[in-house]
């Protein structure tokens, strides 16, 4: 146990004083602002934000829509020549309720489900239930 | 505001229509309304690592009347959306309205109970969708980029 | 102990559970109580379906011992202790809310989180969650639960 | 000849008395012109300068580094809906901002601007109780704010105009006993009527220096005449939301947003007018309002960085530092100004 | 002993003010119902439930590894913290106790998160004051945090990072040294904040001698954490009832006598120093070996099956955060119960707050560092 003690009382206005010239010395550090748009922001290499699948990965083995917890993926019957995909069914994720928990990742056998750094997808209008098909493109070209 | 006519006044009109939209888009004052988590990431937008007065926007003002600009940020639950309406209805027209998080679009991870509204856009109109949860300061960013752009008439998406 | 105790087990976490009637709770507790278990830490409420469970944790803040008091309810009726610990206002306000164990002598005893004109109680087991509820806002700001969507929605 | 005068002989064909009306317009035009030239400028400055002591980059996207920013935020607030909420004391709520605005212009209307030798002082009303009158026109700011909190019926509002007028009465008496110290020694050196330009051409060195007190007391009362932290008492954002103009939108707001921002930069320039040897300088001649006006920015600067880092004062201490710190301190500065006009006649 | 204010008359009228949901100085969504005499607060009575989530139902719908998202949202400027709590319960229910790497990892992360809620807190409280500029001094900072729980687990805030035993991925050698780089830097960027802070008379003068605590009221109401110890108790959890390695690590509980607003702006601000020392300790003594326990490896998360009940509590920012989680031999939890620590020191508001002025009422609201996630949950 340790007490804390108060700190030493500064004589009234010197203290006030010695405040003010404490933040206002900061004028002279330089901005740490990183100017977004022009500049992109380094997220480490973990970082996570939109949900990826590779179609030709997929097996369909619905483990990651059980394991959501919010069930934002719900599995879609895609016509596709995929051998393994007996089932031809294919996740497809409800950005609109979608955490980003990653545990799809995680438990997905395969790795079909990857998340990515992409974090523009902010739309105007609230239809964020990504298909197999869009879930697999980059997100310029998703264009709904 | 002016409203666009046709004939001989209509470029002036126009004209100042379009001066009205540049100055709305970069005079975005937000109200101050945080609701949950991602009003920690609200105030992130506004902290120095990613500075929001870059656009104009610094200026967070506490009483809805004098704000253009409503992030929702964070789960509305059923008690506070009479509130949050009540709050929308203060403001002052032109108005937007910004719904971050998934809480927000579509009641997010706790769409399954019993005390969220699953949308805010049941309550409020909704401009902007921002996803994520919480959606990064930059993610909020491109948000607030893309209502400006919506209120120039030049939104894609 | 002054109260019959019906079972005494130990939990998972190594906690020491006493089971009493409900009739000797406030006694237990006040007994507990005299002995140094000045926090309380937290009042449970569990729907088993057939009858209603409360677990109260109490706490010795100088020895650091736990006690984990538990009984049990068949007509939803619990004595109150928010005469003996003030933390137990808010508590059995919680509890009520959410499973509606009604604390008889509770001086205040409203809903914590919801308004009053909410219909069922969320956490007991046959709460139906099908079943959308709304809330609205009279003039004076006060909340009323709806089951149709009024103005405003 | 003044300004003014010079003015009025270029309309003198006109006659005498439309001649002098249309000199005065075009004076007011002027000058009008010119403060909200310098609001903008100090908004913009001071967005910018609190960017940078946060460490941040500040307005840097509309225009070249954002110097259209404030342009953006005047058209919108021009375009934007003013709503009046429906419980209003309706003339007082409409005048409430016009008040506000009207009693920042006054007193810029009469305060010189600088001395040149063609026209004399630059000032719009040459009148020989300008002192007397600045104060007059000092004390209808805060009648407006009194005003807006009173007849917005909010009551975040009326808290904030009640704060409003406890601080202003506790920080008026110690100013105005510091600017009679000033009256005191500037009028044993002069028979001249005593407005604000003789004030300054008797300040053989700035008044300031003899009364170090005096100029505190009177730096302090700006600040809190201002409401600018730590005696934002009756805006306080944190606490009563926006407090008196909590129901003002659109542009009404705007004209509390100027008198705000208006309020400082008078005050700045009083001090540095009454204390701080107002334009004269070295080599000041005909440019000594460049002077005047380094004097007024470093003060602005001042109490921008006061602002953005001194909690507010909990209203009862203010009041109370108001009647037991500053009364005195001004009475002291008062004793000692009388002791130097007599023993050394500065 | 039930310690209550006296009564206000309730004949009288009183001007009644509502402050929030909606206001600046209520940390989200609280709302205040005041009763006013000119400036003096008479009574308040707080009306919380503007967030309530409906976490506790939902953890009952969904298996063990699910409701970890849950505890992410509830206090949010300290995820860790509450997945700490979480899984202190669950791994007891479950019987999978992580591996000793995970509980250093766990220690670091739940330590470094103390930091940047702290920090949140911080420049909020001077928000509510007044001071615009250490807000962004401690965003800064906590952005840094930021930015090691990123390179982490991937996200910034709701990081999701710990699992059933475990953790979710290894921390390697550039994190460990991105850590290392930051407690060396860090002590200099506090001191320099604190003194903006403490330095100003303006600031002690707001906070010396208001809203004082006593002892045995903060323990009647329940309040924990740094909000009783500027009480003058030594409890913490992290001593009392040592989890997962706190025993082997050296540290001081941050202790005040003084009771007030200041003791408690100085608390958090020593135990920050002190969460700076525990991280030290720990990325020099972390064991090399598995993070993560083979029996509850990926696929396998969502059979688990927990049996019996248990109730863990950790210390998290704001004070003894404990779950009690209920089970009956299915794969769902049976009931999830949170003992709230936030809520417990709002309920003590209307004691604090009594007879003080409308400014005091903020400044004392805001040491009671509320976060309405967990207070409604």
């Amino acid at each position: 146990m340790i007490e804390v003690k108060e700190p030493k009382k500064e004589i009234p206005l010197i203290g006030t004083i010695k405040a003010v010239v404490s933040v206002g010395k900061h004028v002279l550090q330089k901005p740490v602002t990183v100017q977004y748009p022009e500049e992109k922001p380094d997220y480490p290499d973990r970082f996570r934000f939109r949900i990826f699948l590779s179609l030709d990965d997929c097996v369909g083995c619905t483990l990651c829509e059980q394991v959501c917890p919010n069930k934002s993926i719900t599995m879609q019957k895609v016509n596709r020549d995929n051998p393994r995909n007996k089932r031809h069914i294919y996740p497809d994720v409800n950005f609109g309720t979608c955490t980003i928990c990653r545990n799809c990742e995680e438990i997905c056998p395969t790795d079909a489900i990857y998340l990515t750094h992409t974090f523009e997808l902010a739309r105007t209008r609230n239809s964020f239930t990504y298909s197999p098909e869009e879930l697999s493109l980059p997100e310029d070209e998703v264009i709904k | 505001m002016a409203e666009v006519k046709s004939g001989e006044g209509g470029a002036l009109t126009t004209t100042v229509d379009q001066a009205m939209e540049w100055a709305r888009s970069n005079s975005l004052w937000p109200l101050t309304f945080g609701l949950a988590c991602c009003a920690i990431e609200m105030m992130a937008i506004q902290a120095s690592n990613l500075d929001i007065s870059r656009f104009g926007s610094e200026i967070f003002r506490n009483s809805p009347r004098q704000s253009d600009l409503m992030i929702v940020s964070g789960t509305v639950t059923k008690k506070m959306a009479p509130r949050l309406r009540r709050i929308y209805d203060e403001m002052p027209y032109p108005k937007y309205v910004i719904a971050m998080g998934v809480c927000v679009i579509q009641g997010g991870p706790y769409h399954l109970g019993y005390s969220v509204v699953l949308g805010v856009d049941r309550v409020v109109p909704v401009d902007v969708y921002v996803p994520g949860c919480p959606p990064t300061p930059e993610a909020l960013t491109y948000g607030i980029m893309l209502l400006q752009k919506k209120i120039r008439n030049e939104a894609e998406r | 102990m002054l109260v019959e105790i019906i079972e005494e087990t130990k939990g998972k976490d190594g906690r020491r559970n006493l089971k009493v009637a409900k009739e000797n709770l406030v006694e237990l507790i006040k007994d507990l109580k005299s002995k140094g278990y000045d926090h309380l830490s937290l009042i449970t409420g569990i729907d088993r379906k057939d009858r209603l469970e409360v677990v109260y944790h109490l706490h010795n803040m100088k020895k650091n011992e736990y006690i984990v008091v538990r009984t049990e309810t068949m007509d939803e009726r619990m004595p109150s202790i928010s005469s003996l610990y003030a933390a137990a206002n808010w508590e059995e306000r919680e509890q009520y809310d959410m499973l509606g164990i009604v604390f008889e002598g509770h001086p205040n005893l409203k809903r914590l989180f919801l308004p009053e004109s909410w219909v069922g109680h969320p956490l007991r087991k046959n709460y139906d969650l099908s079943k959308v509820q709304y809330i609205n806002m009279d003039e004076d700001g006060n909340d009323y639960a709806t089951f149709d969507p009024g103005d405003g929605w | 000849m003044s300004v003014l005068e010079r003015l009025a002989a270029f309309f003198a064909i006109l006659g005498h008395y439309p001649a002098y009306i249309l000199a005065y317009f075009f004076e007011t035009l002027f000058m009008l012109i010119f403060v909200v030239i310098m609001l903008i400028v100090m908004i913009y400055l001071f967005r910018k300068y609190m960017a940078r002591v946060q460490l941040r980059i500040g307005p840097n996207r509309v225009g070249k580094a954002g110097t259209l920013q404030l342009i953006a935020d005047a058209l919108k607030l021009v375009g934007k809906e003013s709503i009046l909420p429906s419980r209003r004391d309706d003339l007082p709520y409409k005048i409430a901002p016009i008040v506000v605005f009207l009693g920042l212009i006054m007193a810029f209307a009469i305060i010189p601007y600088g001395d040149f030798y063609y026209i004399g002082s630059l000032t719009i009303t040459h009148s020989n109780v300008s002192l007397l009158l600045l104060f007059a026109a000092l004390a209808i700011m805060p009648v407006g704010e009194v005003l807006a909190g009173v007849s917005s019926k909010n009551k975040y509002a009326v808290l904030g105009a009640l704060r409003g007028v406890a601080k202003d009465i506790s920080f008026e008496v110690p100013m105005m006993i510091s600017v009679l110290a000033l009256v005191m020694m500037a009028s044993a050196r002069t028979n001249q009527p005593l407005n604000m330009v003789n004030l300054i051409s008797v300040q053989s060195i700035p008044y300031g220096i003899p009364q170090v007190i005096g100029l505190g007391v009177f730096f302090i009362a700006m600040i809190a005449r201002a409401a600018y932290s730590p005696f934002d008492m009756s805006e306080s954002d944190s606490e009563l939301v926006s407090g008196h103009s909590i129901e003002y939108s659109g542009m009404r707001f705007g004209m509390f947003y100027m008198g705000m921002f208006g309020s400082i930069f008078l005050g700045s320039m009083i001090v540095s007018l009454l204390y701080l040897g107002a334009y004269n300088g070295p080599f000041s001649g005909d440019a000594g309002f460049v002077y005047l006006f380094i004097k007024a920015m470093i003060l602005v600067i001042l109490s921008f960085t006061i602002w953005l880092s001194v909690p507010r004062i909990r209203i009862d201490r203010f009041v109370n530092m108001g009647w037991k710190y500053l009364l005195p301190a001004a009475i002291i500065n008062l004793v000692i100004a009388g002791i130097l006009t007599l023993g050394l006649s500065l | 002993m039930v310690v209550e204010g006296e009564k206000i008359d309730q004949s009288k009228e009183w001007v009644e003010l509502n402050i929030g949901p909606q206001h600046p100085s209520t940390h989200g969504v609280l709302r205040l119902r005041v009763k006013l005499d000119g400036e003096t607060v008479k009574e308040v009575e707080p009306i919380i439930g503007y967030l309530h989530r409906n976490a506790e139902k939902l953890c009952e719908m969904d298996y063990y590894c699910d409701s970890l998202i849950y505890f992410d949202r509830m206090d949010y400027v300290g995820a860790m913290n509450m997945e700490l709590g979480y899984l202190e319960a669950a791994e007891k229910v479950l019987g999978i106790p992580p591996p000793e790497r995970a509980q250093w990892i766990r220690v670091i992360m739940a330590e470094l998160n103390r930091i940047a809620a702290h920090l949140v807190w911080a420049g909020a409280f001077g928000l509510d004051l007044g001071m615009l500029t250490p807000f962004f001094y401690c965003f800064i900072e906590r952005e840094k945090i930021l930015r090691i729980f990123t390179a982490v687990s991937g996200s910034r805030q709701q990081t999701n990072y710990m699992s059933i035993g475990g953790v979710y991925q290894d921390i390697d050698d550039q994190i460990i040294y991105d850590i290392d780089q930051f407690t060396e830097e860090f002590p200099k960027k506090l001191e320099e904040i604190f003194n903006t802070f403490v330095k100003n008379d303006i600031f002690i003068s707001r906070n010396k001698g208001v809203g004082i605590l006593e002892p045995e009221v903060a323990i009647e109401y329940g309040v924990t954490g740094p909000m009783l110890r500027a009480s003058g108790v030594e409890y913490d959890v992290r001593k009392a009832e040592p989890y997962l390695v706190y025993d082997k690590l050296n540290f001081d509980i941050p202790v005040s006598f003084k009771k007030d607003n200041l003791a408690r702006f100085l608390v958090r601000f020593e135990e920050m120093r002190q969460s700076i020392r525990i991280i030290k300790q720990a990325i020099k003594k972390i064991p090399d070996g598995p993070y993560f326990n083979p029996k509850a490896k990926k696929s396998l998360m969502i059979r688990l099956r927990g049996e019996g009940e248990a109730y863990a509590r950790t210390e998290s920012s704001k004070g003894e955060f404990g779950v009690y989680i209920v089970a009956d031999g299915s794969v769902k939890p049976y009931r999830v119960h949170v003992r709230s620590p936030a809520m417990r020191n709002l309920s003590v508001l209307p004691y604090l707050a009594k007879d003080v002025m409308i400014a005091d009422l903020f400044s004392i609201s805001g040491t009671t560092d509320l976060v309405f996630g967990e207070v409604d949950r």
